[in-house]
């Protein structure tokens, strides 16, 4: 198939003419009209539909069942320039990798078992008419669950962005017990005598 | 056997469109299904559900849903991963990537399966997993008025096969799919955005795309056209945890479950490759 | 949902004056299509291994078919008889059976699974 | 700060359009192609502000921005991205806003880079 597609780009007005398939025509008449526009003003519609045809082989996919086949690529796995994210949120912004606190006025701990992503802080000023706390960055409200540090990390890396990793302080559970204030072996254990 | 499905739908069918065919239709085929049905319903003798406010389920019909899983799963050993009921009766087919054709295929074009019908495309997005993006496809079976979802995975970069050969309805459902979450669909006649505005970029239903978006427009009076600009929010976007911190109706968690995995018999033929 | 035209002789059988399905046209030789169709999709499926759970259950449904085709030149009885909609409606569905016969011989669906899941694909909630 | 893992790995995927490099390349090469060729019907077709010069400019520049890309599967999705652009203009469906909006941020202001303009202007 690739074959097909250099002849069609590089050969110009080369490329063979037996395999009629629109695409490769389309590819070929472009080619060949190496014309400015203002000389074929009367060909237009028939350049502009060359064009459109040019423009659709370039993802044609000739082989059918090629998706079955692999590949192999090298290097980290690098999404940044197909994610849609404008470049300045790409390149400057930093990440940290943490785990949410437990609320402090509750002792339900349903919502703390995952991890979280959240963005570096930036642009804020106060709005001039009603003194709100203004923003200039979108993903100041992006908030994505993980369920491991180590999933939280690999989606950061993919999307290249800088991070760093908080893991929370565990606390080991102390045994605490009034009872224990007058155990027989308690050294505070004061006699009354 | 090999009327199995054929039955399974036909006892379904009680509450199909054709009643009285399925009904006055070889009684002695359904014969086994029955016999199967009683015997595999006495040693268990499911405690019947009292509780108003819960739904009830017909245990036929569930029974019906897991046999067709299984049949399903024998007949495509090479990608079916995993057959599951979800909110009681509901049947999922969970399958590998790779295998979207031809289980489609098998949906449409079998004689004991016949879901002509392609009702809906959905994506889902769970950035924890390595292959982030759940394809769903729904299915409606107008013969046997039965339904089925087929569910695959793929990530950013992973191409899945394109549909619209076998279901011409794909091709809007695809596209949808491909603007939302952008997921690559290979082989599709013409994939392109379908929701968003031209020139928008990212994929707004993607977990890690911003509620407010990257872009907003305003209408320039110098320039006499709309002009687009880096959002910039009035006042911030605040985030409240709202959800509770203790686990919700945990007297209604073993009741329903939202997951029922349908046991599949791994006799599995020789490895090939 | 069709329509029937009676014949006057009692002997002979009716014949279908329409389907009354939008875009499909009655069929005037059923028997001979559906046969061609069946002994296809056999031949197909006597390609694959014999313990194949499609092809048994493919072959058996077939051959049912085919006994039934034999049984009766009566349209009306063979559309009562196999269940499945009009005679032309039966056709559709042998042709679609053939083509899926044919497509899991090219794609061997009987190997072993192609891919395991990644242990929390599908698991839910993560 | 956890240093980026640059370890070269290397991964057995499937193939987005392209099988191999030079395939890919191709598929690039054609692409700049199209548009290059568009330009001045695009120019035309939307009375734009910038002349064909600056629009070949930008369209290079446009692709030499992802000159340091190495995935295949990613070079495909930036061509079937930039491909979906070229038809947008080419079919006529975009609107001039669209187009300079995209390509020309006329109305976006840069954003300060040393740190007295920064001051001056009260960010970061």
């Amino acid at each position: 198939m690739a074959t097909v597609l250099r002849q069609a780009l590089f050969s110009g007005i080369r490329a063979s003419c037996s395999t009629p398939t629109s695409s490769i025509v389309g590819v070929r008449t472009l080619g060949t009209s190496r014309n400015s526009h203002a000389k074929e003003e009367k060909g237009v519609d028939g350049s502009r539909v060359a064009l459109k045809e040019a423009s659709d082989a370039v993802i044609e996919v000739h082989d059918p069942y090629r998706v079955n086949k692999k590949i192999v690529v090298q290097g980290p796995n690098d999404l940044a320039p197909v994610v849609g994210v404008p470049e300045e949120h790409l390149k400057e912004r930093s990440v940290r990798i943490f785990r949410p606190a437990k609320n402090a006025m509750q002792s339900g701990t349903a919502g703390v078992r995952r991890w979280k992503i959240e963005f570096d802080t930036r642009q804020r000023w106060e709005n001039n008419l009603m003194g709100w706390a203004s923003s200039g960055d979108p993903l100041s409200n992006m908030q994505i669950d993980f369920a491991s540090k180590e999933e939280a990390t690999a989606f950061v890396e993919k999307h290249g962005w800088s991070y760093w990793v908080e893991d929370p302080k565990e606390r080991a559970p102390k045994v605490k017990s009034y009872a224990l204030n007058f155990a027989w072996n308690r050294r505070t254990r004061k006699s009354t005598k | 056997m090999a009327f199995k499905a054929v039955n399974l739908f036909r006892a379904m069918g009680r509450t199909s469109a054709w009643p009285v065919v399925a009904a006055s239709r070889s009684t002695d085929r359904s014969m086994p299904v029955l016999a199967r049905t009683l015997a595999t319903e006495a040693p268990e003798a499911p405690q019947e559900e009292t509780r108003p406010t819960v739904r009830k389920f017909d245990p036929i019909q569930r029974s019906n849903l897991m046999d067709y899983g299984q049949y399903v799963a024998e007949c495509l050993p090479k990608f079916v991963q995993k057959v599951q009921l979800t909110a009681g009766d509901e049947l999922e087919v969970l399958i590998a990537p790779e295998g979207v054709l031809t289980v489609m295929t098998f949906l449409k074009n079998h004689h004991n399966a016949q879901f002509t019908n392609l009702v809906d495309i959905a994506g889902v997005d769970m950035p924890t997993r390595e292959f982030r993006f759940e394809v769903v496809y729904n299915f409606l079976s107008l013969r046997f008025n039965s339904r089925i979802r087929v569910k695959t995975y793929t990530d950013e970069m992973t191409p899945i096969e394109s549909i619209c050969s076998i279901f011409p309805a794909a091709n809007w459902y695809e596209r949808e799919v491909f603007d939302m979450f952008g997921v690559f669909f290979v082989n599709h006649p013409d994939l392109r955005r379908i929701l968003t505005d031209y020139g928008f970029e990212g994929h707004p239903l993607r977990k890690d795309f911003p509620l407010s978006g990257y872009l907003e427009c305003r209408y320039d009076d110098e320039l006499a056209r709309v002009v687009y600009e880096p959002v910039e929010l009035a006042q911030e976007y605040r985030k409240f945890d709202l959800a509770a911190p203790w686990e919700q109706f945990p007297n209604f968690r073993e009741s329903v479950p939202a997951v029922e995995d349908v046991p599949l018999e791994k006799g599995e033929p020789e490895k090939t490759k | 949902m069709a329509t029937w035209k009676a014949a006057g002789d009692a002997a002979k059988s009716a014949i279908k004056l329409s389907t009354n399905l939008t875009k499909l046209e009655v069929n005037r030789n059923p028997h001979h299509v559906l046969g061609s169709l069946y002994t296809k999709t056999l031949r197909a499926l006597a390609k694959m291994p014999q313990d194949y759970a499609y092809r048994k259950h493919t072959e058996a449904i077939l051959n049912d078919r085919v006994s039934q085709l034999k049984a009766t030149t009566d349209l009306q009885l063979l559309e009562k008889n196999i269940n499945c909609g009009q005679i032309e409606e039966v056709v559709i569905q042998a042709q679609y059976e053939l083509r899926l016969a044919r497509h899991l011989l090219e794609v061997k669906s009987w190997e072993g699974l192609i891919e395991e899941a990644k242990p929390n694909q599908w698991k839910w909630p993560m | 700060m956890a240093a980026r893992q640059t370890a070269r790995i290397t991964r057995e995927v499937r193939p987005l359009l392209s099988l191999d490099n030079h395939e890919a390349r191709l598929r690039v090469l054609g692409l700049y192609r199209a548009w290059f060729r568009q330009i001045p019907y695009m120019v035309r077709q939307y009375s734009l502000i910038v002349d064909e010069d600056m629009a070949r400019a930008k369209l290079r520049q446009k692709f030499m921005e992802h000159a340091h890309v190495q995935d295949i599967r990613v070079i495909d999705m930036l061509v079937v991205k930039g491909q979906q652009d070229l038809k947008e203009v080419a079919e006529n469906w975009a609107m001039p806003t669209h187009i300079i909006s995209k390509f020309f941020k006329v109305t976006v202001d840069d954003r300060p880079k040393d740190f007295m303009s920064k001051f001056l202007s009260g960010q970061d």
